[in-house]
This record gives C-alpha cells, structure tokens and sequence, in this order.
C-alpha cells in the first residue's frame, strides 16, 4: 500500500466521521460558501464547525507550510484531498482572497513578521481580505494609479480612491497598490501595501451595477494612516508583486471560464430551446436559433477540448504559451454569446427586472445577461488579451 | 419613395431635438424609474407632446389631429428614442390609435381618437400572451357570442401602459384553433370593466407595461373593433405600422448611444493615448458607423413604404426591424465595452440603451423573426 | 415645349435613324464595350460605324467642351441623352480610361496645347489609356513610388515599374506618376506625366491572377526618354492631380458596388438556392442556407436604400460625407460574401476549374468567387476605407 | 483521451516536417499543376512514403502496414497538408484502403491491401454523384442482380485520383429509392472494366478527381464489399474517418497560410511601419490564431476518438469539420487580404491556401452540413 492510498484512507475516514453530515451533499456553490473574516456570515449553520475542524488541521489551505497553519500537504496529497472532498460533495471549508491571492504572494513575498501576522489568520479564516488596485479613470492601465502615500515617520499617510474592490465592505484587510515616488516612471513608484480596514479614514459604498447590486465597492482613503512595516518587499518595487498577483489573478479568471465550459449546467440551450419554441419531430421550430445553439455548444466543446490539451501539454512538460489569454479572451465573449442565445431564446421572456408575469429563472437569467458584458472587461479587457497573443504569441511588432 | 428629409420635416427634427436637449434628457427617465413614479411617465411633458402637436401627428385632422404620415411621426419618435422617453406614443398613437384608424366606427373613433389626440386619453393593445412569442395568430384568449355581446376571458401580458390605460383593445378568439389565423376578434374594453384585472409589470428597460387578465368580461356587439372572425389582417397591419415607428425610436438610441462611446473615447486616455486613436477600435467604429447607416435607410424606407401604401411595405418593415434589432444591440453591446468598467455601472447611461435595445429588439419580432419572414413574403 | 424636350426629341430620333440596328438591345455590358485606340478591337462589327457617328457629334464624351470635340452637352441634356440611349439598350459608343479619368484631368490641369493634343483623340476614340501609379511593394501607401524621372535637358529619362497597370498591353498611352525629387518629403518630389507607350524602353507583362487571367499588367520602364512638356501642371505637384484623380477613381468603384446591387441579377440566391437545394413546399431545403440569403438580400437591399439616400441627400443639397467609403467598404464585402454563398449553394458542383464535369456557369462562378477576394484590397483596401470613415465621418484622434 | 502528442508521435511530426521542407516545397505541387502532369503526383515520391511507412501506418501488420492509429496518420496528413501535397492518400488510404480494412473480404484485403501499403496500388471510392451534395444515402447507380454477379449502371464525380485508380469502390443501388439508406450496396471494379469510363477533371485546387461513367459494367458476386443492401453505415464510417483525416490535412494547410501572412505582414512595411504593427490587424490575427487553437483541438479529439471507437466519434467529426472549413476559410480569406495585391496574385503561394481552403470545405459536408448533424447526433 503506497503512502498516498494511506493518505487517501486516512482523509476518507476522517472527512466521513467529522464532516458535519448535513453539508455532506451540498457541493461547491461558491454563492453558499464560507468566506471567514471577523463576523463571518455561514451559509448553513454547520459550516462554522466544518471551518473550524478544517481549519485546526490546516486543510482550509491544504499546501500552505504546517509552520504557518497550513496542512503542508504535497501536490498529490492535495489532488487526493479534494477528490475526497468532491466525493462527499463537501463544499470547501473556506473560500476568499486570503487563500487565493494574498496569501500565496505573501508566502511568496513577505517578511517572517508578516507571515507570522496574516498567514495563520488566514488559515483559521478569521480575517477576511480585499484587493485594491484599480482606480476610477485607469481601466487596463493599472499602472496609472494615482492613490498617494506620503511617508510620515514609521507611518505613510494614504489618499485616494480604488474601485472594483470586490467585497471591500465585508472585508478586514486590504491589500493596496499606492503611489509612494510620483516622479518616478508610471510602473516604477508603486508601493505594495497591506492596510486594516478598520483604520481610520477609510470609508466603502458599494457599486451599483447595471444587473443590480454587486459585490463590488468603491473605497477611500482620506488620511489613512499605515505602518511603514506593512510594505511587502519594498517601497517602489509594488509592480513586481502585483505583477505575479495579477498574473495569478487572471489565470485564475481564465480557469473559471475554462472550467464554466463544463460546470454549472443548469438547462442545456437545447432544453432551454426546446421549452420556450419547441417544434415537432424533436427539433427546435426555429432553424435558425437552432443553428446559434449548435454553434455555441461546438464553440464551448472545442473550447473544453481545448482547456484540457493545455492541461495535457503542461503534464507532458510542455511550457504553456498565451493560453491564459486565449482561455479569457474566448471564454468570456463564449459566456456572452451564449447569454445572448439564451435572452433570444426565451424572447418577449427575457424583459423582466422582477415582479409580476416572468418566472424567477428568467429575472435572473436577464441579470446575468447583463452582468456577462461585464465578463470582456474585467480582469483584462479582451482588447488587452488580443493585443497580448499578437505580441507575445504572435510576434507581432509595436 | 424619397429617402431624404423635406424642409418641414427637417423643421419638425429640430424643434425635438431642441424639446428632448432641454426638457427631456436621459436624467428625467432615470429619475422617474428611481422615484418609483406611479405612472412611470410624465403626465405634463404628455400634455405638453399633444400640444406640440406630436401625439395626433398621424390621427385624422377631423378628430383633432394633424393627419400627417408615419414618416413624420418617425421624426418625433427617433428623437424622443435619443432620451429614452418613456411616454405612451406605442401603446395609445401606434398601436392603439393606428387601430381605430384603421379599423374603428366612425363612432368609435369619434369617442376616442380626439381624447388621444388631446394627450387626455390613453389607449393600449392587448395582444401578446405567454407563449405567444411573435406569432400574432397564437391567441388564447377566447370570447364567446353571448345575449348581444361577448364574454372574454384570459390573459395577456406585456401590455404597453397597461397600468394607466383608460380602455383596451383586446385580441380574442371568437373561432378557429389557438394558432389560426381565422377566427381573431378584437374588442374595445374599458380598463375599469368588471372582471378586468390589471398588475403593472417592471421591465429590464423600465418601460411601462402590465398584465391584464380577464375572466368573464362582458362586452357588447359594438365593442367589436374590425369584422368578427377577421381581425388577424388588421392586427398585423397595425403590428408593421408600430414596429416601423419602433425602428425610428430604435434609429434614435442608437445613434446617441454611439454618439455617448464616441464622445468617451475621445476624451478617455488610457496608457497616455486617447482610446479612441487605437486602430481596432476605430475599426469596429466605423463598422457600427455602417451598420447605423444602413439601418437609417431601411428605416427610412419602411416608413414611406407604409405612407405609400407600397406592396412591399411588409417585407421593409421586416428589413427594417431585422436591422434595427442587430444594430441597437451591436452599437450598445460596443458602447458597453469601450466604455470599459463604469459602462457596466448603473451610473452611467450606455447601460440604459443597452437595456432597451434588449427590449426593442424582443418587441415585434427579433431579427431572425423578421429574416424568415422576408423569406416567406418572399415565396422561398 | 420646352427646350430639353425639343433636345429629348432630336436625339431620340438621330438614335433610331442612326445608331446600327445590330446594337439596339445589347446593352451596357463593359465586357462588349469599345475601347478604341489605335489598334481598336470591335467586339461587334457595327460597333466601329458606331463609335465614328458618335465622335463625329462629340456624343463619346457628351459633356465636354466642343471646341475639343466633345459635344457641350449640359447635365440635364446629357441626362436625356443617356435615357435616351439606354431606351434602346445601346452600347456605349465608346469606354476607357480616356473618358473617364485622363481626359477630366487634363480638362482641369492640361495646358492649351495637352488639351489640344490629347483630349480630340480621345473623343474620336483613337488613342487608349491606361494609368500607372501603383508600385511593386507600395500597395496603399501610394506615396511611396519608386520610379524615378531624371532631367535631362528637354526631356525625362524614366526608369521603374508600375504595377496593376489595366490593360497597359492594350494602350497607345499611359499617365503616370514618377518621382522627380527623390529628396523631396514623400508626397512632394512627384510629377504627374503623359508617357507614349511606343516610346522605347517601355515593356508590359500581364499578371496573372488566382482567378486565372486579368487585364492587369506589370509595365517597365527602363531609360524611357519623355518630352518635360509631357508633364500636368508642375514638375513636383504631381500629388495634387492624383488625388484628385484618385478621388474620383475610387468613387467610380464605389458607385461600380453601390449599382452591383441593383445590376447584373442573372440569377437571384433564392432562385440558385432553389436548383441547388430546393426543398418542399418552396422553401430552400436548408434553413441555415436560406437564412444567410436573406441576410445577404436584406444587406443589398439596405445597401441599395443607402446608395438611393444618399444621392437623394445631394439633390437636395445637402454636402456628402465619406460616403464612397461607406459604398466601397460594403458593397465591395458584401459581393465577397454572395460568391460565398454561391460558392455554398453549388456545394462540390464549386470545385470546378476548367472543363469535365462541371456547367460553364459554374466554372464561371468560381472563378468570379475568386476575383470577387480583390475587391476588398484595390481602389483603397477596406482597412483605409475604414481608417478614412474612423477620421473623416467620426472624428476619432490620429 | 490524451490530447498531446507521444513522445513517438512527436517523432514522426517532425520527420514529416523535415520531409516537406526538402522534398515536397509548394514549388514542387505548383510544378505539377504548371507542367500539366499525366498523373498529378509524384510516382516516385509516393513510393517514397511508402518505404517510409507512412502509406501503410493504418493498414494491419499482416498486409504489411504498420497497424497504427488514425492520430498517428493524422500527424503525417497534417505536415502534407501544409505544403499542399497531392499524393493520392484520401482516394487510396482513407476512403479506399480504410473501406477494405472495415468492409472487405479476407480475399479482397489479401489483393489489395499489401500493394496500398507498398506504394504500387491506388484505389479509390466512387460515391459523389451530381446532386448527392453531402447526402451519402443520394445514390442513383444502380447495381441489377444479374447471373452470379451484377450489372452496374450510373455516373461517379469527384472520384479522388480516379483518372490513376487500378481500381474503384463503387456505391451502388440494389434496392430502395434513390433517397433511400437502406439497399445502397459496395461493389470492387477493376478501372480496366468493360463499361467503365474514367475523364479527369480540373479543380479549382487543382487536386486530382475524375468523372467516373459506368454502363452495365459487369461484376462478379465476389466484388461485393460489405453487406449487400447495408452498405450505408460502412459508408458513413469510412466517410467519417476520412473526414478525420481531411481535417488535419486542412489543420496543416491553414497553420501553414496563417505563417505564411504572419511573415508577410512582420516584414512588409507600408507608410513606413510594418503592416503587422496595426492594432486592428493584430486583433484579427489574435482571432484566426485562437480559431485554429479550437480547430486544432476538435481534430486531435475526433482523430482519438475514431481510435477508441467511442461513441460520439461522429458527432466529434462533426465538430471538427464545421471548425476546420471555417477556420482554413478565415485564415486563408484574411491570409489574402492581409498580403494584399500580391496575394491576389497567382505568383504568390497564399490563394493556393486559398483554393484548397474552399475544396476541402465543400468535401464531405460544409459547417452548416455538420452543425445539422451535430444537432441531429444530439437530438434536436
């Protein structure tokens, strides 16, 4: 018996003893799932025992260092872990930015003190974070950030407004880039910066989209005071960590839509198709509708294939190439193509905002239409992506 | 057929792009949908309309109105289109009123075609059910021929104004299957008859519209609008009539909310450079730019086609508003995404004509509709 | 009555008592048009007894001056004059590049003694032109010529090729644009010259296309000697002429587009569709098919009310914009797009190049499938017409 | 499903791309088509690939092949497919030897089989007739029972290298109507029959395909390949692996033609900038780059999935074909486009792309086609 079926045998007895039973079938609903911080919200009541049992052994950031908190788990143990959790339909015990981006960039960048600071309370989901980079007026270009941080002894002293910070007015911490050198050129001069939210002077309103309420806030500093010592790496080398953060942050995009091809499969367009124009002989009456349909589900098929010989590829050892790009840029305008049949689909349906004469399921399929236009611009515009593959791919000149 | 403004009509285009400027900018819709108006419109800036002459542009000028033609009434829709106004021009002039034109006594007319003219009446068809889709001859909604009159009961939705509506045309079957074009009635029905329901409806582009149910509503014999069993052609008549004045608000939400993303990025510089100067964007401009033009002149067409009584106005309406429906929506979808990030925010008004252009085009039949009846009309 | 009826009169009845018999109902088609020039071709005998009665009455070139031969008519005689011939389905007495770009140009820019020299000739149908601006390796940048034009005492000594010369084997002369000032910024330092074609030095190759043969040629120039006085307005001002040459040329095409629509129906799609692919009950068997000829009618159709709208606008007075772009642009995509779905529609029966197996209307249609792929680059490519409308018409920054 | 090339598959890939870029340049297919060859390929270059291996990679070991797989075939068609190769693989190794392989006689594959894989025979399947388009159940030759064999009646076109064929496959009717799948039989005819007339034709990508005329050509019982009657889905599987096929031929035609522009534009300059600097050039050349990634992925998954016999290898074919004839289309429609003049230019290689690009679309069905069948494989 090798180490791993161990291992396996160990997770399953464990994950099917201790498990609160009734989350046990509940699956990944990223919607329902725990998001920590210093006054948590629990889906279902028993996600604060499973947050709290995970957390004591590490597993709500399985790969992280034991000395941190984490489980220290290797990449197969990890593989194992959450084949096991899926199996039971566990939903994850934590979710949220501290597991997935700021965490990792300070295990990667930060200081032993800074470590020792967040890591552990990120790990027992006690501090729940945001990110603050973009800024009213940048759009792509990040690197045009205008919040300031004038230094003032051991303190800087921030000014400035970000926006897009995704459940800022939820969250205990915020990582920032500010301005620290305004003479210096655009990407250089940028500070990497952790700052409590509690501190005073920051202030959150929340972004009214056109699909209705979103997680999205704008936030302002007027005067906030932050200790010199919450810089990670150095003053004016923010780029590089943001850099790698981002990176991260769009592949992480990037696998959503990619893993979107497969998930979250409520109705295919076929049955939708079938219960708004339904013909006779089991086709679809319209034939042209019909044709968009077959389209969309080739274009998600080829676009699933093609997910997955990039992962084939990266597991024969190949070095990926622009794919975070491709799977952006193809993802995304395939989600809004595929909003676009669905709003044709379900025709005079589809103009509800809410109320009386439109079923649940058709306002929300109206928001999300909506909200899907939003899926070409954030997290790098396709504009960007395009201009990415013909440079970097491509080898197209400036 | 001429395809160009004449002196007066480029008369009537200044004087609402003047009114729209002024007194109807895009803020007053927003702050009717914010405030949770009770009418959802403004009732003075209606009045006002019907004084101006807009509201009875195309009503017969013995029942108050100017008598002129679709094409001159485009002109005022194109521009109320540019602001999104919400007032009752499609339920009470292009629906309603092109009814009774077309197909009312000379006693109902007389009752009520001087009222709308006047901007005191408000007037709204009820045709579409759950499940009708586009297809005008899928009725339900069934009246029966009782002691002198007819007893209508079902349920219609998405009825333009519902909610302030003073009297109805209902589309009922009097005969025939739900799917047959033989056998459609319409009937005059006071919104405050017995048995008549009306729930008010909150769109995605905050237009106004209801569901009206009836059970058992009592009519009698001169509440028929048209010939019994017969009312399928007039319907459709007055369905092109609408969906070609619905083309020229569209031509004019379009056009402005191209206008918005240009102006945008003119002015929005992003890596130091104006974001309209990036060559693929200026490309995809210039493609709405085309597709803007092209829509305007099926536009144009259609509504003099109609003016003209022309044979082949059916097959324009169905250019038109195949055109139309796929213009709107490329130059919202666009503008959305040049805008960038606050296109997506409430804040901004791009994401209000992308919403309409939603609603337009589901309205009267989305493109393909119209493409598969072109080739219908067209006999392949 | 009125002095254009007397005119609509006295024209009508100088066709029927004139014009040969044997052209009455042939038609307009450029195919069987004349050229003219010294070695003429008559693609119908009677058509040099044709060209000889028109020149006589200046009626090849109706609009121009009669002191140069042509015949002084005004545009609304004129007017008349084409009704009247297309009454009778009459050929053209006369085409060519002569009539429709040289001989303007000269009219505007020639001195006395070029007008004198050339404009007649071109009138009476005795001389052919062909132009030469374009350049191996230029393509739209027009500016950068090559060929160079050095003085030497009364004449030019020219050495250089042009490239996309029409029928440059067919011509008695050609207008060129050479560079005489190789200092000179680009667009300045050219000059606008009249060149003999039997001047010797000069050489012509036909090009062949991927739609088999074309009237393009390249043309070569090696120490080809040219009289000073053979040159339009000034040495060095050649730019000016071209562009306005350059501008009528491209709306020549556009309108060529813009009529397409209307023109040339030999066979509607719907009606090839139907002895393709015809179903039952008259609908075209394959509904994707037939949705994309409609969209392919409805975009002529469209196209047809903007080309109507926009002349509707000029007689009206109002000032166009850049709508030749707008014309070239999509009239010259949206014939591309026809020959792909005529290419559709005959499905294998498009496979053919030449001979067994395959109708000549069929061969015929591939082949114009094939050319129809150069619309979109000659007269200004789609990507300039498109920069053209993104400047002109909507203002966008450089 | 591994979609990633083995580390021997990654050999023969690039053997065969070293092969083409020394022995078999677009020079040498231009020669050919120039010199008006009797044969249309090269005889001794085909025995070449013989000797390689490749003719014979998918024939079984006993007939002496190499018993290997489609997506081993697939890598070699591919790099073929980028230089616009001729040889008669499609005629001789995916219709003709593959339809032996699944449908012929221990006799039939014991003949032929061994002289496909040596290079010596070609063989080539007669099923397209004027009108069929893409329905493989349109066959009007018919095949008459006749004393111990059958008589064969009817005319072929587009038959794959017909004019070299030692040998046809021909469908054939011996029941049913014309329209009709069932009663569509297989027949083996020698080209040297009596009856049989073979007149090459010329294609627009100038790929070698005959008209293949049959009167009362007599065959022996012992010609039947398959069931007599059931023909059709040996038919269907034969076709669907050469479509397989086909697709990574096209996957290698239209890489080849978006390198070849790719080049173009990085050197060609125009206002003295490279062509390729253009922002909407580059957002156009990101699109054809992520089409061909889709196009490339369907292929590798239908390719295995013919392998592995699963059950939805047709509907993967499907998906492959629609992608790839549009994809090869884009790349090589946008490739001429983006070269210019020149690339209308019978000089240049790139209208050669696209030529073949259209050829290969109308073969074995065009998107639309397969997007029907797709939904049809789906139930809808």
């Amino acid at each position: 018996m090798t180490e791993l079926t161990i291992f396996r045998e160990e997770i399953r007895e464990w994950l099917e003893s201790s498990a609160p039973g009734a989350l046990k079938g509940i699956g990944n609903n990223v919607l329902e799932g725990c998001w920590g911080g210093r006054n948590p919200i629990f889906p279902h009541p028993e996600q604060e025992e499973w947050l709290s049992l995970a957390a004591e052994k590490g597993l709500t950031a399985p790969t992280w260092p034991k000395k941190y908190g984490g489980a220290g788990l290797s990449d197969d143990e990890h593989k194992v872990f959450r084949e096991e959790v899926s199996r039971l339909k566990l939903p994850a015990p934590l979710i949220g930015f501290g597991l997935t981006m700021i965490g990792p960039t300070l295990l990667r960048f930060g200081t032993d003190e800074q470590k020792a600071q967040h890591i552990p309370s990120i790990v027992k989901g006690r501090v729940r974070w945001c990110q603050g980079y973009s800024e009213p007026g940048a759009g792509s270009d990040l690197a045009s950030l205008q919040t300031r941080a004038e230094v003032d002894g051991n303190d800087y002293i921030i000014n400035g407004t970000k926006v897009w910070t995704s459940y800022a007015d939820k969250s205990d911490w915020i990582f920032a880039l500010v301005r620290t050198d305004p003479g210096a050129k655009k990407q250089e001069g940028i500070t990497f910066l952790l700052i409590d939210m509690a501190t005073p002077g920051i202030s959150v309103s929340p972004i009214l989209l056109i699909s209705g309420s979103s997680p999205f806030c704008e936030t302002y500093f007027e005067d906030v005071r932050v200790p010199r010592k919450n810089v990670v790496t150095e003053e004016n080398a923010g780029w590089t960590v943001a850099k790698a953060l981002l990176g991260h942050e769009r592949s992480m995009i990037a696998d959503a839509f990619g893993g979107a091809a497969e998930g979250k499969k409520a109705k295919t367009l076929p049955e939708m198709a079938k219960s708004y124009v339904y013909g006779g002989g089991g086709e679809v009456a319209d034939a042209v509708l019909r044709d968009r349909i077959v389209q969309n589900e080739m274009d998600t098929a080829a676009f699933k294939y093609t997910v997955q010989r990039t992962r084939d590829a990266a597991r024969a050892g190949q070095q990926p190439g622009a794919e975070s790009s491709l799977f952006k840029v193809y993802g995304t305008e395939l989600n809004q193509r595929r909003y676009d049949i669905l709003m044709k689909i379900a025709g005079p349906q589809s103009l509800g905002w809410e109320g009386t004469g439109f079923e649940d399921e058709e306002l929300g399929r109206t928001r999300e239409w909506l909200r899907s236009r939003g899926n070409s611009i954030e997290g790098g515009t396709s504009e960007i992506q395009r201009n990415i593959i013909a440079k970097r791919v491509l080898g197209l000149p400036d | 057929m001429q395809l160009v403004l004449s002196e007066d009509q480029e008369l009537i285009s200044k004087t609402v792009g003047d009114f729209v400027e002024e007194r109807s900018p895009v803020s007053r819709f927003r702050a009717l949908r914010d405030s949770n108006d009770d009418t959802g419109y403004s009732k003075a800036l209606w009045k006002e309309m019907a004084e101006l002459g807009w509201v009875g542009i195309s009503i017969p000028e013995e029942y108050g109105g100017a008598g002129m033609g679709l094409a001159d009434l485009a002109i005022v829709l194109e521009g109320l289109g540019s602001r999104l106004a919400p007032e009752p021009f499609f339920s009470t002039v292009l629906l309603g009123g092109q009814m009774l034109i077309r197909g009312g006594t000379k006693d109902q007319q007389g009752t009520w075609l001087p009222g709308i003219a006047a901007g005191e009446k408000i007037i709204s068809l009820a045709y579409q059910e759950l499940g009708s889709r586009y297809d005008l001859n899928v009725v339900e909604t069934r009246a029966e021929d009782i002691n002198n009159g007819f007893s209508i009961t079902g349920e219609k939705t998405l009825v333009l104004d519902g909610h302030v509506a003073d009297c109805f045309l209902v589309v009922a079957r009097t005969a025939g299957d739900s799917r047959s074009s033989e056998g459609i009635s319409i009937f005059l029905v006071p919104s405050d008859a017995d048995g008549l329901v009306v729930t008010r409806q909150t769109r995605v582009d905050f237009r106004n519209s209801a569901v009206v149910s009836l059970s058992g509503v009592f009519v009698q014999r001169n509440a028929l609008v048209g010939e019994l069993h017969r009312g399928a052609t007039l319907l459709e008549d007055v369905v092109d009539y609408a969906t070609a004045g619905l083309c020229s608000e569209m031509l004019g939400g379009m056009q402005q909310a191209f206008k918005l993303t240009m102006d945008h990025v003119k002015e929005r510089k992003q890596f130091e450079t104006a974001v309209g100067s990036f060559q693929a964007l200026k490309h995809r401009a210039a493609d709405i730019f085309i597709e803007l033009e092209l829509a305007r002149s099926a536009t144009m067409a259609c509504t003099r086609a109609i003016d003209e009584e022309s044979e082949n106005s059916s097959k324009l309406v169905s250019l038109a508003k195949a055109r139309c429906s796929d213009a709107y929506l490329l130059a919202s979808n666009e503008g959305v995404q040049m805008f960038g990030g606050v296109g997506m925010t409430d804040e901004y008004d791009i994401g209000l004509y992308l919403k309409r252009a939603r609603a337009c085009e589901l309205t009267f039949g989305d493109s393909s509709f119209h493409r598969n009846r072109w080739a219908l009309l067209g006999g392949y």
